[in-house]
């Protein structure tokens, strides 16, 4: 059957009730009696607590319950983490702070009062005595042994080493003709979803009852680390997910607020409703990236690499959040890039410091790694003094090698990297850019071009490779009325998947994507799953959902086979019928089939009655998306401040279900990924205070920032999955950073720069153009 | 996100406010727009015990040119001063620097006698109502006072206003000859408050040469200032690219500069010339 | 204090603390969720609505200054079931993802159209200063509010008789 | 972070100077907002202070520390306040000069903020504590 709904460019399903206001997020939802949780917070980045006076909160009129650590300790389990790396130091929190508060923002005590405003007053009448205590907020510095230590019971700093060794890289290094070396430092990241956090529970005896509704990319793993936390049984545990405003990673993590709520609706019996504010989103919801990169590359003469090799220092904050100490290591897996480096060493080491925990941030480890090979490429090029263009060229492994085993010691699915970088090339007139270049250069003004060619990971992922499984389920059911419903587990927060979901069933079923409702977000209506991260909602829900609808298919071609009296391999699908091959009127409608299903008189023997399949997919291998950007900036030569005048991104997410969702994907992800490169960044001082605590110093990007972005793309689908869909919800993020950051240190090359730390503030700049005059 | 609570009170007139203000002897704050103080509140760093709301008092919010002035009402809002017929005539340096304030719905509620009043070393305005020699007039228990720009920004969110005082009205005086104005500012990326403001006004004289010249800046330090010297090396002379460098060199002497995470003191310092200088040219422009 | 505000052509009243802000007044006492709240320092934008025609953050306002105005919030756009043009177009823009940011992001561009009925790109890049989008990298937005200036346009026109 | 400056107090000799800055009671006067100072100890106070600069202002509970003192050229101080905004910190070294025929006071150290001072005062911080420490000596040298 032909297509006629999967690669179109749909209007999103979803959209009609978030255009008019009508949609429910966390906060929207109101149950009779609810109480509101405040949470107090440390103003210290490391210190002990010395004495918590709660007296005057628990005498304040309105206010129902005020806890404090220790109580809290005694009733949950601590903050979880899933991850695990051999012999890493357990660095887990407790709910609230007992004894100790090692990051500024760290949850103290917690007030539930009958109305927001009057929690928020008994908060400021809690009285905490602090002992502070000297903090540490370099890594480096932290894993000094005379460094203050976080943790009394461990005897440094360091969580955990981590590394591996591919091919022989010192042999490697003996015989490069060139070796070239920077430290790359990719700043720490708010993830900043326009919707905060937000968690409502309430909680019913006898039946020890727990409902939840939160802002989260993960309901199942929520409710299952919250049966764990609160000690009930996860059989009578419900999370919901309602509208998600944005996650960025940050929403896969379980927090101490998730199971504070949860604690205080079982110990005061009613509702209980928290809403993060901004300030507490900056300070304690998890922060991305925070790595140093020391990396060195051995080449030849004529710019081919022989191996490369990396010291990693990853700031992971004061303790564990979910994911926290896995994150990192996948800058080792993608190390490479999109090059045949034949000899790889890796070396990670985790650093506990005084600041909010790490963890996935749009990309999650591998804008780390992109950064760096890609930084690190241009530097090569410099040295060499080849075309940027053509050392990338160079390297690439060619379309008929893949599947490509990395040094990174994973598996490319599939590529044709350098069809990809032509056409960004020609798309943004390369060869004039130059010509361009050199003609400002000569009347002193500065112009840079940036490449940037990326490969990540995607489709998260092989369970062998995820804490807590990497499958995903979809279940879908055909009514009786002949509508189908999808439950995936892919809980989605501004993805789509209501739509691009319906895409694909509408096609192999010939129905309409109207006929069609894909329900998610609530862990009593889909019986499992894990959620939407990793660009993988698509690639492994999908496809989950697409092997359901086959089994239907099948079941339905059974029946239609035996009332048409063929065998069901002669039957396909076309638009509102069942048909057999080569024979158009022998046909039967798809409402009559599914007629005889639930009517279940004329089944064919042995055949069970109704349409509902659930199916759990495990992909063998993650996908592998690629593409080449090219950044333009103009520099002010008096202030120093950038301005991105052209971008043009071509990428590779294999098949596409929807083009308009996935320029919309590209656009956001650009937008963040640009954000890295030149504002943003989560700033604390020495002594562990957080210094943009607030927009009105963390800047996230506006409209204006921007020019508009030109999209191409060229089309390699996977092997990995049925659907040749590669996912594309972090690419935008991964391939935009080092694009920027080269088109600066480009721009500037006659003053003599190899690399500019991010985000390249105007006053970095401003520094190198007075410093040094232009060659 | 939520304020300490305070007692609410609509003044009808200045004067029943300049009362009110006075009964609750300085522990009461004036609420006019509200966009520099309820964020301050909000985050429990302005406790105010009353506010009182000037805001709904109708004859405050005008700008007109009455003879040589140009009169505009503390409750113009920032956007009806962008817009402004009469500012954009006669003082565009203002009407640029209150488009560049906030944004859309910040200009459409925040005021300028709001602004000047809560004197944000980063504020826009204060680099025109300097470059321009405004005056302000202000209400207070003993009357009427005009305070000349020069005096009027004392320090960080520190003005010449006493406690009692409200300010009334800005007055600026309608330039004679050929004369232009410009405001320029480089914004702090996250807040959009100013790392440098400046703000130029120049006339010609019939040779071309700078009858006139002042400059203002915001941004760089504790408060808002002339770069006098910078004036007195172009005063005079005929502008020529050579000469409103090394003039604008001078724009920052003497001043020590703001430093945060955002810009050093001696990034500050240079942006401080560099805009001088933009706007110095960008105010020959339009003379 | 005991305020009236009249939001979408009701009438709300309610005895309040002065402290009560506009942006929860809408939320908590009107019902109108379609409001958002998204930081605490006036940037974010979401929770823009419109107070008597102008374009306001209602996190920055308490609701007794509000006393007596008509406010317009994104449940106010739509008329007769028929989606506002803005709104259309954000739709067929894909102007949205997790569309949290999306009703105070129509609301500031309601502001933009009605002063200027055909703004450049850049002209609404700038009007979009105070509403930041962490989702769709704002160039569907400026597409979206583009399109709906042609539609507010020839709407005018033909209302017009032209 | 780092603050610096000097304050020149004109036909007054270092004695007079010294003698009034480590006096309490004396330095209360001065101190913008002090609503109490107490001496606990040698060269310890505690003190209510009630600091504001402009709108922004809040109350704080802490306490001055003189210590190193050598009489009369210079001392070093440590002032700190809790309240409800967060905490202010202020680490420092005072040194006196005779200059003409007054004193010249130099003044150098740390000042540093936690709390919501710190996450959204931080461009101002500098700025205020110049502007607190300069009212403080031209209140000094009014008063001597």
């Amino acid at each position: 059957m032909p297509q006629r709904y999967v690669g179109l460019a749909m209007k999103r399903k979803e959209d009609p009730r978030l255009v008019s206001g009508t949609s429910t997020y966390v906060d929207d939802v109101v149950l009779p009696g609810m109480l509101h949780m405040v949470v107090v917070r440390s103003i210290h980045g490391h210190a002990r607590i010395k004495r918590i006076d709660t007296s005057r909160a628990q005498k304040f009129p309105g206010v129902v319950a005020v806890v404090t650590g220790e109580e809290v300790a005694a009733h949950c389990g601590p903050v979880p983490c899933a991850a695990s790396i051999p012999k890493m130091k357990n660095a887990q929190r407790q709910l609230l702070a007992v004894g100790k508060v090692r990051f500024v923002g760290e949850p103290i005590a917690a007030v539930v009062a009958t109305d927001k405003y009057v929690a928020r007053d008994a908060a400021d009448l809690i009285a905490i005595d602090y002992e502070p205590l000297p903090a540490v907020v370099n890594p480096e510095k932290a894993m000094e042994p005379d460094s203050p230590r976080l943790y009394d019971e461990f005897s440094d700093n360091i969580a955990f080493n981590f590394g591996f060794e591919s091919g022989n890289t010192e042999e490697a290094f003996k015989k490069a003709d060139v070796i070239v070396k920077e430290r790359f430092v990719n700043q720490r990241l708010a993830p900043l979803s326009m919707e905060p956090r937000g968690v409502v529970a309430t909680y019913q005896m006898p039946d020890n009852e727990l409902v939840v509704w939160a802002s989260t990319q993960v309901p199942h793993l929520l409710r299952t680390q919250l049966a764990v936390m609160l000690n009930v049984p996860e059989n009578r545990t419900r999370v919901i997910a309602p509208e998600v405003g944005g996650g960025f990673g940050a929403k896969i993590d379980v927090y101490a607020e998730d199971g504070l709520v949860g604690y205080l609706a079982k110990k005061t019996g009613r509702p209980v409703k928290w809403i993060e504010g901004r300030g507490e989103n900056i300070a304690a919801t998890i922060h991305g990236r925070d790595q140093i990169d020391d990396v060195e590359l051995a080449l030849k003469n004529d710019g081919t690499i022989l191996g490369m090799r990396v010291k990693a220092i990853a700031d992971l904050g004061a303790f564990y959040s979910l994911f926290t100490p896995m994150i990192p290591t996948l800058t080792g897996l993608l190390a490479p890039g999109c090059y045949k480096v034949p000899a790889l060493k890796f070396a990670l080491v985790g650093v506990l410091t005084n600041k909010m925990a790490t963890d996935a941030y749009r990309g999650a480890g591998r804008p780390e790694a992109t950064y760096m090979i890609e930084r690190i490429m241009d530097v090569a090029a410099q040295k060499l003094k080849m075309d940027p263009a053509e050392i990338r060229r160079k390297n690439f492994p060619q379309p008929n090698e893949f599947p490509f085993q990395t040094s990174g010691g994973v598996v490319y699915d599939s590529a044709n990297y350098e069809a990809a970088l032509d056409r960004a090339l020609e798309l943004a007139d390369y060869k004039g850019l130059r010509r361009k270049q050199a003609e400002l250069r000569s009347q002193g003004k500065y112009m840079g071009i940036g490449l940037s060619s990326y490969v990540e990971i995607c489709a998260m992922g092989p369970s062998a490779a995820m804490p807590g499984g990497g499958w995903e389920t979809g279940s879908v059911r055909i009514e009786r009325t002949g509508k189908v419903t999808i439950l995936t587990g892919a809980s989605p927060h501004g993805q789509g998947q209501e739509t691009t979901f319906a895409q694909i069933a509408a096609d192999e079923f010939g129905l309409e994507p109207d006929d069609i409702v894909t329900i998610h977000g609530d862990t009593a209506r889909i019986p499992s799953g894990i959620g939407t991260f990793g660009s993988r909602a698509t690639a492994v829900g999908g496809t989950a959902m697409y092997f359901a609808v086959q089994d239907l298919k099948e079941k339905m071609k059974k029946i239609a086979a035996h009332l048409l009296e063929t065998t069901p391999d002669k039957i396909e699908f076309g638009v509102g019928k069942l048909v057999v091959k080569g024979d158009s009127g022998r046909s039967m409608s798809f409402i009559d089939v599914v007629d005889v299903a639930y009517n279940a008189v004329k089944l064919p023997p042995g055949l069970e009655p109704g349409l509902d399949a659930t199916r759990f997919f495990e992909p063998s291998n993650f996908t592998f998306p690629f593409g080449t950007h090219v950044c333009v900036v103009e520099i002010d030569a008096e202030t120093g401040e950038p301005k991105i005048t052209k971008y043009v991104a071509v990428d590779d997410c294999g098949n596409i279900i929807n083009p308009l969702l996935v320029e919309g994907q590209v656009h956001g992800g650009l937008v963040q990924g640009i954000a890295q490169a030149l504002h943003e960044e989560v700033v604390y001082d020495e002594n562990g205070q957080l210094l943009t605590g607030t927009l009105m110093d963390y800047a996230v990007p506006r409209a204006h920032d921007f020019p508009e972005f030109e999209l191409d793309r060229t089309i390699t689908p996977s092997p990995v999955n049925p659907l040749g869909v590669k996912g594309v919800g972090e690419a935008g993020t991964i391939g935009s950073t080092p694009a920027v950051v080269n088109a600066v240190v480009d721009a500037l090359a006659p003053f003599g720069i190899s690399h500019i730390d991010m985000p390249l503030r105007s006053e970095k700049i401003w520094k190198i153009l007075k410093g040094r005059k232009a060659s | 996100m939520i304020a300490q609570n305070f007692e609410y009170t609509v003044a009808t007139s200045l004067a029943e406010a300049v009362n009110l203000l006075q009964k609750h002897g300085g522990r009461a704050k004036i609420l006019a727009g509200g966009h520099s103080l309820i964020p301050m509140m909000k985050l429990r760093l302005a406790t105010p015990e009353a506010l009182i709301d000037i805001g709904r008092i109708p004859e405050l919010s005008y700008v007109r040119q009455d003879g040589d002035m140009v009169c505009i009402g503390a409750l113009a809002t920032h956007h009806v001063v962008e817009t402004s017929g009469v500012v954009m005539r006669h003082c565009q340096a203002l009407a640029d620097g209150a488009g560049l304030i906030g944004d859309i719905q910040v200009r459409n509620k925040g005021t300028i006698g709001g602004s000047i009043a809560h004197a944000d070393p980063a504020a826009d305005y204060p680099a025109s109502i300097l470059a321009f020699d405004a005056t302000i007039v202000t209400l207070g228990p003993k009357g009427e006072r005009l305070i000349p720009a020069s005096k009027f920004f004392v320090d960080m969110l520190t003005t010449a206003l006493e406690a009692n005082e409200i300010v009334r009205e800005i007055q600026i005086p309608v330039q004679s000859g050929k004369t232009g104005s410009a405001y320029l500012k480089m914004a702090q990326k996250a807040s959009g408050f100013a790392i440098c403001g400046a703000a130029a006004v120049v006339e010609l004289d019939g040779s071309g040469a700078m009858a006139k010249v002042a400059i203002g800046i915001t941004g760089v330090g504790n408060r808002a200032f002339r770069a006098t010297e910078a004036e007195k090396a172009l005063k005079g002379q005929k502008p020529t690219t050579d000469l409103l460098k090394r003039a604008c060199e001078k724009a920052s002497s003497g001043v020590i500069a703001l430093e945060d995470i955002h810009a050093s003191a001696d990034y500050r310092l240079d942006l401080a010339r560099i805009f001088a200088r933009r706007a110095v040219e960008a105010a020959i422009e339009r003379a | 204090m005991h305020v009236k505000i009249n939001i979408n052509g009701k009438l709300y009243e309610k005895d309040v603390e002065p402290r009560l802000l506009l942006a929860h007044f809408i939320r908590d006492v009107a019902g109108l969720t379609g409001t958002h709240i998204g930081c605490e320092t006036s940037i974010c934008g979401a929770c823009t609505v419109l107070s008597n025609g102008l374009a306001v953050k209602s996190c920055t306002m308490f609701a007794v200054q509000a006393d007596g105005a008509d406010l317009v919030t994104i449940e106010g756009m739509a008329k007769d079931g028929q989606l506002h043009p803005l709104q259309e177009s954000f739709w067929e823009e894909h102007g949205l993802q997790c569309g949290y940011c999306t009703p105070g992001m129509i609301m500031c561009s309601h502001q933009l159209l009605s002063r200027n009925e055909s703004p450049s790109e850049a002209e609404i890049r700038e009007a979009l200063d105070g509403n930041l989008c962490r989702c769709t990298g704002y160039q569907n937005i400026v597409k979206a509010v583009q399109s709906a200036a042609g539609k507010l346009k020839r709407t005018t026109k033909v209302a017009a008789g032209d | 972070m780092r603050i610096e400056g000097q304050f020149e107090f004109e036909g007054i000799s270092s004695e007079a100077v010294w003698d009034f800055l480590t006096d309490a009671n004396r330095i209360a006067q001065c101190l913008p907002g002090c609503e109490k100072l107490e001496k606990t100890g040698e060269g310890t106070y505690e003190m209510q202070m009630k600091i504001g600069v402009g709108a922004i202002s809040g109350s704080f509970s802490g306490g001055i520390r003189l210590h190193n003192l050598q009489p009369i050229s210079q001392y070093e101080m440590t002032v700190n306040g809790t309240g409800a905004p967060g905490f202010v910190k202020g680490e420092g070294k005072v040194q006196l000069s005779p200059k003409d025929s007054g004193t010249l006071l130099q003044y150098s150290g740390d000042v540093s903020a936690g709390g919501a001072i710190a996450s959204v005062g931080q461009r101002m911080i500098g700025g205020a504590a110049r502007m607190v420490i300069d009212q403080f000596f031209k209140c000094v040298a009014g008063k001597l």
